[in-house]
């Protein structure tokens, strides 16, 4: 699967840029674009978490993720 | 009766006083207002500034989940919420809470519920510009 | 580290952005405002205005001894508080509590600490006027 | 013994005036006082409480008073 992904905070850092393509040959689903992400960026394992959000929702790793969705990186947030 | 409410990501700074007159209300008593500004320091390092970015439709849309879930559980009459993005300078005020309710007890109680809900939730991220570095609060353990 | 304090009864309406700046400090990271406002009913019932008065020397010192057990409890770095007196409308500004502190929850239960205890010890009183009479509050059981 | 008393709210409506010269038999305490002020002025029984400052302070019972005391009757608080 190919998406689009966008990334705040420290996860843009790690993946180098606010939006990026990225491929993976697993499951359709957040729980496979999580587990790739980590394989592809090991910086990901040191965050205090990491969550996905779905077209402005954050998402658990059995949704499906189709190319037209708006996928997000959402590293430990912190605002206040 | 309907909760009226107001969200705002900003980048410029945030107004008390056009806030305080967005939430007051003749049928409410009390106000309780939560203004959260730039430490000089943080675990005794000195901070130079702050850099706040955020994810802006979905960072109003879990403030507004929030805002709603508050409204279930305190009778909130208005709430307002003024989130800073940008570099900001030390003192300067990063978010504003504002809480109406008739009687003060609730406006504490759902004033704090808002500030501590927000800091888990709303995808907001906040770098600490020191001397010699830069840090993402809260991404590590 | 010294608390700053300020405390004042004034006969005109109450500043909130002047008391933020007076409560605000580059090493504080949360200021809790708590306003106590004139709500236009009480038990149901059309209030059409109040009338504060104070025993001012006393109500002063009051206001300072409640401070100082605040700041014993708390890590308090500046408080104001600022009460009317005299014939007030609806809506308008009875009382304003600001508290600095280095973090949020500190703040918070300062500021409420405050305005409980305001109410119990400080010598101001409060008629309420109805279209059809008029009732000093909480002065019968 | 023989004092200006001050009053405030509700006490002040119901001795009739900001100020008044009072006169009592009894002990020169504030519980004295107090005493001599329910038995002139029965509506005080009435108030939730009522308590007596002296020189700008809260008084118990056994405090003595003096003529050159400032005497203030206290009645419910109700700032905010």
């Amino acid at each position: 699967m190919r998406i689009k992904l966008l990334a705040f905070g420290i996860a843009r850092d790690i993946i180098g840029g606010t939006e990026k393509d990225f491929n993976w040959t697993g499951e359709a689903t957040v729980g496979g674009l999580k587990e790739a992400l980590l394989k592809e960026f090991p910086a990901f394992v040191d965050l205090a978490s990491l969550r996905i959000a779905v077209n402005e929702a954050y998402a658990e790793d059995e949704t499906p993720i189709s190319t037209s969705d708006e996928i997000v990186l959402i590293p430990p947030v912190s605002g206040g | 009766m309907k909760m009226e409410k107001e969200f705002k990501i900003l980048a410029h700074p945030l107004q008390l006083e056009e806030i305080y007159q967005h939430t007051k209300s003749p049928s409410a008593g009390a106000v309780d207002i939560f203004v959260g500004t730039v430490r000089n320091q943080t675990k005794g390092k000195t901070v130079v500034r702050l850099e706040f970015e955020s994810y802006k439709p979905m960072a109003i849309k879990e403030i507004e989940l929030i805002a709603e879930e508050a409204g279930r559980r305190w009778p909130i009459e208005k709430i307002v919420v003024h989130h800073r993005v940008g570099t900001l300078q030390i003192g300067e005020i990063a978010v504003i809470i504002a809480v109406s309710t008739p009687h003060r007890r609730a406006s504490f109680e759902a004033c704090k519920y808002v500030i501590d809900t927000l800091k888990e939730t709303v995808p907001i991220w906040k770098k600490e510009i020191f001397e010699d570095g830069e840090v993402w609060v809260a991404a590590h353990p």
